[in-house]
């Protein structure tokens, strides 16, 4: 046990952020900053240079790009890109199915898909969720049934992220109906343009559009975009619901968000809450105490992780903290930057005269209400709290064993 | 005191309910269409004179602004309430005739009281009129006005020498830039930017010695009222809440059974209850004196902004991500308590303004 | 509707606190404000003081020393004796068993035992809890078999506050087993002297002796002790719990506490937190106010039990509102407390060395500690938290009728 | 950065906690009888220089410290931690034979940090130090010395010109007074008064100029173990609290089978993993320079006050009644978590600490 990090630990950070300071450019890392929605190209060119470094997918297979990193330098990695203001790895691809992929994939597969979707030359977006089984994974319905050299794919995906930015998606879907519901369910990939695929445009309270309703209809999918074996797809679901540690916790995410706070708040010409109101201080360094904390929790149950077992047993149920307390901490910082705004946090920044709203005077403004708004899913999406305190308290606690 | 409606009270409540239900309904595109009707009801009068056409006081006020809650309505009611009784109270001709216009509905006015770096301070405005041979030229900026556009009277604070000056400012004026604006829950509200207006000598109203004073008044009035439609939001809030924990199934069990859930929505309950409890505390406060009134009313409002939060925050987990899209109306509840939140200043201003005071007074 | 309180109610709360101040010996409302365990006989000499003036059990009918005040009057009699240091009317004489005994005992047991309670001529304790029913009362055990002209009763009470000062204790005993459990339960009352009852002391974390167990060995219950019908001891336990309104927000007992820390923090003296740290002032203030929407809360939850059915159909389930809140707001007070004092809050008052806690320097010091661990008891006594959000949820909201 | 014991961190983990487990069965009257266990374990050196007996560093002492959390020990082991660098950083003959004598169980020292009136601030006594011709008379008081009474030495900052004095005060000296107490969790303390007590030259060890950095880094390493202490005691009331909500039955089911419960002990684990990781960064942050190491370790103690808050007073409530006796064991770990938290400072002091350095430097 050695709580400090060691010099070499403090030279790969310093290395990282030197590197993404000299290669990012300057406009891409701003509109991060300031929680612009981004365009596509943008977060192509930002992952394609992480590849180049290694760093996008540095803990998959060596003989897939990983780089057998320790689970510190990992989140030292993930910590700097979120904080540096880089757009983030995309992670429907490089922490949900390229491992799953690198793992159960076939060969061919693996050759196919796993260097285009390290280097974002192909978009994954993510078909689990349906619009009535929320958290219920496991009650899917859309059914994918034998047809000659392939399947048949019906039924309706929801929640879909960027699957307006998609190329490919990756679906679980029912091959057959067994007793348990958990089982008959499979995974399989299909490119976004196939003939019977149509996304609807679902608009957020933030005011932006990042998720969409996916339509299958009598969608062909061939037998080779099955990934791994039919019936699999659950414990293939928990195996990438399990890859997510290192970014889980968002620490460098919601670091960004402290210190673009501390920054606001001390203008002299601070419009709102400001850093000499003693109980907006004592909420900020509370915000900045407890994101200490987590980065830390975050590397313990990271460290955890890679000692023990990370076979297809899923998640390991303390990720669920990173989860949470990510969650919590995204939002508080959200609410914090709102309270900056004063009587402007009324204001939407774009114009009904016109203008484009990214670069007249008072677009920042928007983003920040936006920001609050928006960030109320984190508690929502990829389990809600209260699955997250259910699997800490059944998983991990043991409660409930005795009724 | 005593909490039930008298029988006037029962008619208003009853009216104003069935006039902004059927607004509702109707989700017209111009909320400024259904301004008539609120005016046949009286309402911008509600809490003046009699002589103005008044017939209440801050409970009637309540009353009136817990149904626009509510309802999510958008008539813009909040402004005439502000600027009638800074209008009625400040004397003149001009202010006594641009009072009838208003509440008849034919003309509409807008108080402005923030400025760029202003924060939530409005006492201390960083707008002049200098005086001119003739009359007056404004300069200065003004942000944040709610219900405001280019077709409406600005009642516009300034600083002078003696103390504040109030300044109205016509329509479509010529020296005035306006940016126009959605607030975050869809409402119209702009920037103004005076540069050099010319204003005739009657344009300034009241008393620069006393217009503070009026202006606080008017303030704490207004701040009663918001808290009012916070509760009525947060009520149907919680009830559209409990509706779809009841419809909501997953893992095979309707969502309102789980006992988690079901906790989450108690402490939703108890915080709307104290919200509204503060909100009774706020009006009461109207009668007492200045200071007394101001500190009570920002404690309302500290302890109402918090229970928005609260409740707004947990409506849409409750929701899932049902409410996380534009499409339920769990969102747009939200979105309206956030913008009150905001609106005459945060939950930290508030409890400032208390602690200034030297703590509640009961 | 009409918020503000009339020129009546004022001059009602300036006439309450003058009796108050001229009547109730400083020494004893000292030594409340100061929350130190009280003699017993100051208790009875207090609430005798309060008789004399209509103050005890306004809320009785008036045949009976009741006065037929409206519910805010009620509430304002309540924070004054709370607020100024007086010990309240023993709750377990006028707030349970006196209303029971006031509408379901015999002609005979309303004049023996009314005047009495209401004096405190008689000292009642409460016999419901059960060591292993907590806040499941259906489920007791303590039995009553009939036998000549009475009933032997066996079993065990436990969490009997003042046991050890009581004269008469009322308890609710299976009379016989029914297939609903709540059913078969009847109320009976006892001496605290009759042969078979013995009181254990049970030390509570706060050092000091509240409650008790009380154990009943065949204890010989005469006839005419039995309350109302038999069989009918769960629905008067539901009116008994449904009597408490005026008081259950503890208002005037949280104001005196957050006016003494108040005192304490303003202090130039002072060894902990003090009024001029503005992280310490914030959660006073932020108490102060959510104490006064609680007093208007309160009255306005009296208030409607007023209006409507005040019959046996059990307590109106918003007083769960006020449960909930007054309790919070004790332990708030309580945490605050205990915040002003410093390192000294590491120390107990009492000298090893001797000497009487009670009047030496520090003893204050001792009480805020104790005042701190005892706090926790009003989440949990009377229906913890939990029982009260189970209410609030099912029986105001609605939840939970469909599965 | 690496979280896994290493073999002799493992061998001493092992052995702290077997000696602990056995006191803890054992139940003797007075944990002074279990102090030359603890001795002998050299753990009153343990982050010593290697001169001295030491073998470790603050990863040890957290190692130790957090045993000492999970089996309520109440061996006095926390003051030879703060004495002890101290006396081996102070230099002079005095201090090194008392510091031997010290870790071999002989004799024992409290730390004397707090007055009446200092709340929390330990760095400006104003006990004075009269210099004498062959001495030193002592005047003032001394409040809240844990695990102290009249057979301990003191270890006395009084005030100087030049900043502050370090006095020896042996055991039972005349012109001290004592009141010795419990705390609220039963272990000793101590009161002094100091009315003119008289004290040789050689009782001055150290440099007034450099006392108070000494006395900083001594307390800094004080926070760092005793919140390892509250992570221990918060470990073993949350695995007690899960241990009964299994076991205790309620209207026909255990009560760990209600979800509302679940999730209050779900939010405890967080609170205790949070806790222990802030307390992981106190122990780094013993490395670093003083104004970094301070911040961080005031930054950790204000965490881990927070979570003893809730995870004590939550154990309380999942036990229900029982929670309330002092016959059960949640309520002794309610009650050490109580006194720990007010220990070198509360939550607030903490923060403000944190916030006049600027913030947590990570």
């Amino acid at each position: 046990m050695d709580l400090g990090f060691s010099p070499e630990e403090e030279e790969f950070r310093a290395e990282v952020r030197s590197y993404l300071q000299q290669n990012i450019r300057a406009c891409i890392r701003e509109a991060v900053l300031e929680e612009q929605p981004l365009p596509r190209e943008w977060n192509v060119e930002a992952q394609q240079i992480l590849n180049r470094a290694g760093y996008a997918v540095p803990h998959w297979p060596v003989e897939w790009g990983g780089r057998d990193w320790s689970a510190v330098k990992r989140a030292i990695l993930t910590e700097e890109i979120d904080s540096m203001g880089v757009p983030r790895p995309l992670p429907f691809n490089v922490a949900l199915i390229g491992p799953v992929i690198a793992a159960f994939g076939s060969e061919e597969q693996k050759r196919r898909f796993l260097p285009a979707i390290a280097n974002l030359d192909m978009w994954f977006c993510q078909g689990f969720s349906e619009p009535d089984a929320g958290s219920d994974l496991a009650s899917l319905k859309t059914s994918a049934v034998r047809e000659g050299d392939g399947y048949r794919v019906n039924g309706q995906k929801t929640w879909t992220t960027y699957a307006q930015h998609a190329d490919w998606i990756f679906c679980l879907v029912r091959t057959s109906r067994e007793e348990r519901k958990q089982q008959g369910i499979s995974m399989m990939v299909m490119p976004m343009n196939s003939p019977g695929i149509t996304v609807r445009p679902i608009r957020s309270i933030d005011g932006i559009h990042h998720i969409n309703e996916v339509f299958l209809d009598d969608v062909h999918v061939p037998a080779e975009h099955l990934i791994g074996e039919e019936g699999r797809g659950w414990d293939y679901a928990k195996y990438l619901l399990g890859q997510e540690r290192t970014s889980m916790g968002n620490v460098g995410f919601s670091r960004r968000r402290l210190a673009r706070i501390r920054a606001r708040a001390s203008q002299t010409q601070s419009r709102g809450c400001r850093i000499d109101e003693p109980a907006f201080r004592r909420r900020l360094t509370w915000a900045e105490i407890e994101l200490q904390a987590l980065s830390i929790t975050q590397m313990r149950v990271i460290d955890e992780g890679s000692a023990g077992d990370t076979g297809s047993a899923g998640p390991d149920p303390k990720t669920s903290i990173l989860k949470m307390k990510g969650a919590e901490m995204l939002q508080r910082a959200s609410e914090l930057l709102l309270d900056t705004m004063g009587p402007e946090a009324m204001c939407n920044g774009a114009s009904l005269e016109g203008g484009d709203p990214l670069t007249e005077e008072g677009s920042e403004r928007s983003a920040i209400v936006s920001a609050y708004f928006g960030s109320r899913k984190y508690s929502i999406f990829g389990g809600s709290n209260e699955i997250q305190r259910n699997i800490l308290a059944k998983a991990v606690l043991g409660l409930g064993k005795r009724t | 005191m005593n909490f039930g409606l008298s029988e006037e009270q029962q008619m208003l409540s009853d009216s104003v309910d069935r006039m902004m239900a059927g607004h509702a309904q109707a989700a017209a595109a111009d909320p400024i269409s259904h301004w008539q009707d609120y005016c046949d009801l009286g309402l911008p009068a509600l809490s003046l004179p009699e002589a103005h056409g008044g017939y209440g006081g801050a409970e009637e006020v309540m009353i009136a602004f817990t149904a626009y809650g509510r309802y999510l309505a958008e008539a813009p009611l909040l402004q005439p309430l502000l600027s009638g009784r800074v209008l009625s109270e400040a004397g003149g001709e001009r202010a006594h005739d641009l009072l009838a216009r208003i509440i008849s509905g034919q003309d509409r006015v807008a108080l402005c009281l923030w400025e760029p770096n202003s924060g939530w301070h409005w006492d201390a405005p960083q707008t002049k009129a200098d005086p001119m041979a003739q009359g007056w030229r404004l300069r200065g900026q003004k942000t944040a006005v709610l219900d405001a556009d280019a077709s409406v009277w600005l009642l516009c604070p300034a600083r002078m020498a003696d103390g504040i000056g109030l300044f109205l400012v016509p329509p479509h004026s010529d020296g005035v830039k306006i940016k126009t604006m959605r607030t975050p829950d869809g409402r119209r509200v702009a920037n103004f930017a005076f540069d050099g207006a010319y204003l005739p000598a009657d344009a300034a109203i009241g008393d620069p010695t006393k217009n503070g004073a009026l202006l606080a008044r008017a303030i704490d009035e207004g701040i009663a009222a918001v808290c009012a439609e916070m509760v009525g939001a947060m009520d149907r809030l919680l009830e559209i809440t409990v509706e779809y924990m009841e419809t909501r199934k997953q893992f095979g069990v309707s969502i309102g059974s789980f006992q988690a859930l079901q906790h989450r929505a108690a402490d939703m309950l108890i915080e709307i209850e104290q919200a509204k409890s503060m909100t009774f505390h706020a009006v009461a406060a109207q009668r007492k004196d200045a200071a007394n009134r101001s500190c009570n009313v920002a404690a309302a409002k500290a302890l109402v902004n918090r229970a928005a939060r609260f409740v707004g925050q947990q409506a849409i987990q409750l929701h899932g991500g049902m409410g996380m899209t534009e499409e339920y109306p769990a969102g747009r509840y939200f979105q309206r308590l956030t913008v009150l939140e905001m609106m005459f200043g945060n939950t930290d201003h508030h409890l400032s303004q208390v602690e200034k005071a030297g703590g509640v007074t009961g």
